[in-house]
């Protein structure tokens, strides 16, 4: 985990409401592997959290990390921003990442949306010495855009609205893909609601699945205990422990909101 | 010449920097950053008896220069730590700080009694923010009696030097700092969080799971640094105070106001290297300022007659 | 159609929009920025019997995203009140509610009675966050016996609303909203400022010529509407909510958390088109979410009991 | 009194710790006249008070302002980094100013460092009508940098070092000058120890004269209360009812702080 001041090389609007940025950092580039994440830091100063970012792709030998990222409220708004030139404050890579050891073996990946963030990068690195199919889902044509940011050739792309690809939904097309022929491993990012649908699907079909997720957090580095899941292990931080988990191990997905204490 | 050692509550620290409870995990997650063994003294995550799965839902809100947090005391138990965090810290050389809790006086008493016997826990922070299940749900620290009481039984079982912990959501906080020095505290730390919440508007329902939360981070520092002034000059025993520190020049407003040491917390998750810049920056001030130690300035814009009085009572 | 017109205290007000008391003058001093009259209703300074000249020394310090003040009370006092200003704001169609204060009870019920003359006053925020001369010095609104007290003498003395602002600086905000309401408050308002204190470390002193101050602004907010929601499920009368108010959906968040109007203070500062912002932008906010007016979001987020109990007891 | 998003024309280091900012500002330059200030919006939400800054110069044919300001913490050091074509809120112009409604009269100008800011607009109206001299001093040459930027021909640079003009202190120099001429009126801005100065030598030598008081502000426009001072005729407002005041009205140049209440 590093702490690092980096130049923005490049930062552009993708699609939708997606960026994707590029800033040179020497020693995190290096480190990175996919489905870990960094911890933006907000210029704004009325902002005291970092943002989680996932790591889109790094280069190692470029130096280059890239982030693809969604703008959802005033912080990533602040970062749609920033300018090529302007330094930002980044801590990791933080984080396990996704099973990237396998070889020889069929996989699927799964992105929705801003949940393709992770998956360009484990696409690459599998793609080595494994099969690689991937299914990118979005809203429309803007919110798929990406994939052409992507160095894979097997892609399925669906969009809600069918402006580009299939009509339809990501997991209805990986029920087919299953349906169709045997896979050894799915992994998948995105909304909530369909890292559960998928999740189920790869249950349902007997094969594994990883999942990234997300809450809250604050420190990122399991000291504030604040992105706590209930696992079949325990208490896991989706920081540390995650953001990636074998879907299997999460017992409460959904959390009922109810008070407990207010106790620190 | 290392300008920042101090003595607090007994204990030879190279400097007067903690890391506030709950915000630096047990010592060894900001490692990759710098060493813990630089700060003054570890101040660990809020320790129960049982191990605490904490609150359901969301934990963390951010709000305008301050961020919410309902953690609910999540924590591995007194046990755990015992056997198998305090062996992955005993590199460290800074004096570990047990930060202890309880819904009942009780469990106080209980987890008092175990830390007693852990030789690698130097002292122990009392937070008694928290809920008094007993009692009607109101915190051992809004009710001045209640806090006395906590404090002198806990007194009782231990011969470790006892922090204080108070809640800030109080009425007269200079009430409760006299009555927990009468029964017994070696020190008082301040401020806990200020209570608070936050709303999605969109989603129609408060952000955290629990509804409320602790506040902390910049926005609480005027409390905190109001709290530390007054409490300094009503008690006889040192004041540990934190409560939104995000820089060197806030730590000297702290030392100025009353404080003896200083707690990081909020301040290091925006910037995991804070502790180490404000030892740099509190030894440079020195320095410049030809202060043979920082604990020249601890309550140097108290009154004149405060500081008399003070000075005549720790005589 | 204007969604939010809004009953408040008896008074039709266009919408649930105030100035918070202190922050907007005596309603003409933004004028070439706003008409007031596109207020709701304009709450103007802090009024005493006599014309004080305030504290001495600095007022103001700004804090991380909030500010510190402490004017202590500066005003031309009543006579002139009445008989220049309100001569000067005549113009303004949205009601005047004079903020009043005293230092012991006899000059609340002085000035109570004063404003109970002035027609042109159209209720009475009651602000019992001073100092209590006679008791010691702690605010009115710190202790709850003093706090039903001065509402019950003041009740008796004026036909017109009471709405009573209570300071945060207290354990028991709920304890304190219900005795004020058992007392004859026709609402409650909340927060006044929490107190809080800034250190300039060059000069070793504290900034504000007072060393306290109060603490507004956005830092705040989240204390605020933690009380906003705790007291508006206890009490059966409205509540005018305000701390750190400064976007539509800060206001948003108010009404969610059981406020039945708002008041604006040290946003308007910040942004001195705030309050025309946020009427335009509740009223858009009304109309994309078909909303007949405002009001239906007004405690939304309280669990479903409490909703029903509300509406049981006002029934 | 209006309230403008402003694009800034310039902003560029003057010397020592000062700057110069240009921005267009259609309304306020036609209205704003010397002595005079703006409260300018930070863009760091961190920051909730806008800061005061004087008129420096308004040029209502081209609708630009001038603020001549020194970087002494956050605020104005945020200021100091915005670039040309960046947008800045300003509130203005505020406050009375000087008395400017005079003709045929001598008249002295003193500026100290950051207080020559409202004095160039001044020096220009006064100059029309009357004969004006300025005594413009500071810590060293950066100090006084700015009065290159002054169009009048009769000044008097007196530097703490002498590393430009005559070393020494604006007191000083008055003083010579009320000693070897008589004159009508002193206006002055600058530190607070160097005004009282002026203001005394100016009472001794029988001269009415103007002073341009600071005070914290956080509304600008009478509403807070926050920038009393007493004065002869009662409390007063330095932002309405100033920042210029006859030296004369002021009653308490410098309360001694003393606990009063904490109200608000
Ligand atoms: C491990 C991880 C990796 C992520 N990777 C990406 C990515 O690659 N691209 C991307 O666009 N987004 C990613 N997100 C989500 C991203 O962190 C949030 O969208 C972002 O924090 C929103 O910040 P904001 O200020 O714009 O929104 P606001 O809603 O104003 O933020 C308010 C607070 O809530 C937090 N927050 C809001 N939404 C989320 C969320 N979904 N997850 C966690 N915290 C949230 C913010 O961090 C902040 O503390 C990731 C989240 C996690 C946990
Ligand atoms: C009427 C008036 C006109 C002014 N004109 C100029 C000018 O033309 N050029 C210039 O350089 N400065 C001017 N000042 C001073 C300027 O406002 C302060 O230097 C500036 O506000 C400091 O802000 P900061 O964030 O850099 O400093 P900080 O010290 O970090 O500011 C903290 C708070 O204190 C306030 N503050 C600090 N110093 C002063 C001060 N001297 N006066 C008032 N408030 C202060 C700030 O506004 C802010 O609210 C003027 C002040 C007043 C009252
Ligand atoms: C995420 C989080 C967890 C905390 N956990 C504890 C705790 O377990 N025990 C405790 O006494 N205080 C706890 N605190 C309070 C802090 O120790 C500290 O008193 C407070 O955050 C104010 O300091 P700050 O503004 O520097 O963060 C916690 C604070 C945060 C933000
Ligand atoms: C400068 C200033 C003066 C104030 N004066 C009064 C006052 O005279 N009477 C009062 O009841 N509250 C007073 N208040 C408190 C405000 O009315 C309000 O309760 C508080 O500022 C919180 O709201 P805000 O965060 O929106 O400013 C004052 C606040 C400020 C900042
Ligand atoms: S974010 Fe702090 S423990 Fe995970
Ligand atoms: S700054 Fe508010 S009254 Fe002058």
């Amino acid at each position: 985990m590093y702490l690092e001041d980096v130049k923005i090389l490049e930062n552009r609007y993708v699609g939708d409401k997606y960026y994707l940025m590029k800033v040179r950092a020497p020693k995190a580039a290096k480190a990175a592997k996919a489905g870990q994440f960094f911890m933006i830091k907000c210029k704004n100063d009325v902002r005291v959290l970092r943002r989680p970012i996932s790591l889109h792709h790094a280069d190692a030998d470029n130096e280059v990390l890239e982030f693809y990222y969604e703008t959802v409220g005033k912080g990533t708004a602040e970062f749609a921003g920033l300018q090529t030139g302007d330094e930002i404050n980044i801590q990791g890579p933080l984080g396990t990442g996704f099973d990237t050891g396998i070889e020889g073996k069929k996989v699927i990946l799964v992105g929705g949306g801003m949940g393709m963030a992770p998956l360009k990068l484990l696409a690459e690195k599998l793609g080595e010495k494994n099969s690689v199919r991937f299914i990118a889902g979005g809203r429309d044509a803007g919110a798929v855009e990406i994939v052409k940011n992507f160095n894979i050739d097997e892609i399925t792309v669906v969009t809600d609205d069918g402006s580009v690809g299939v009509k339809g939904n990501t997991v209805e097309v990986l029920k087919d893909m299953l349906a169709k022929d045997s896979y050894d491993l799915i992994y998948t990012c995105g909304p909530h609601g369909m890292m559960l649908a998928v999740a189920d699907t790869a249950y349902q079909s007997g094969v594994r699945c990883q999942i990234s997720l997300e809450e809250r957090m604050a420190c990122g580095v399991k000291a504030c205990v604040g992105c706590s899941i209930k696992t079949k292990a325990g208490m896991k931080k989706v920081c540390a422990d995650g953001p990636v988990f074998d879907a299997e191990e999460i017992l409460d997905f959904d959390p009922a909101d109810k008070p407990g204490c207010s106790c620190n | 010449m290392n300008r920042l050692k101090t003595s607090f509550v007994g204990l030879d620290l190279n400097n007067p920097i903690m890391t506030a409870s709950g915000c630096f995990g047990f010592g060894r997650e900001y490692k990759d950053y710098f060493d813990p063994s630089e700060l003054g003294a570890v101040v660990v995550k809020g320790l129960t008896n049982e191990p605490r799965d904490g609150n359901y839902g969301t934990r963390i809100a951010e709000t305008p220069a301050g961020m919410l947090n309902c953690v609910g005391l999540e924590n591995p138990g007194i046990d755990y730590f015992e056997n198998v965090i305090l062996e992955e810290i005993k590199d460290i050389t800074s004096p570990i700080i047990a930060n202890i809790n309880g819904k009942t006086v009780e469990e106080y008493i209980e987890i008092a009694k175990r830390v007693e016997k852990i030789d690698a826990v130097k002292a122990i922070e009392l937070n008694i923010s928290c809920p008094n299940v007993k009692d009607g749900g109101m915190a051992f620290g809004a009710n001045p009696e209640v806090a006395g009481k906590v404090t002198k039984m806990v007194r009782e079982v231990t011969t470790k030097p006892i922090i204080v912990k108070l809640s800030p959501n109080v009425t007269d906080i200079v009430g409760i700092a006299k009555i927990v020095e009468a029964n017994g505290a070696d020190a008082v730390a301040l401020i806990n969080t200020l209570l608070g919440m936050a709303i999605d508007i969109k989603k129609k329902k408060p952000v955290l799971g629990n509804i409320f939360g602790g506040l902390s981070g910049p926005a609480v520092k005027p409390v905190a640094l109001r709290m530390v002034y007054q409490v300094s000059q009503a008690v006889n025993i040192p004041v540990l105070g934190m409560g939104g520190i995000s820089s060197v020049e806030d730590a000297i407003e702290f030392f100025m106001a009353g404080a003896n040491a200083i707690s990081l917390g909020t301040g290091i998750f925006t910037n995991p290297m804070l502790p180490v810049e404000i030892k740099e920056g509190l030894q440079k001030y020195c320095e410049e300022n030809n202060l043979e130690n920082i604990s020249e300035i601890v309550g140097c814009i108290h009154p004149p007659k405060a500081v008399e009085e003070k000075k005549e009572k720790t005589a």
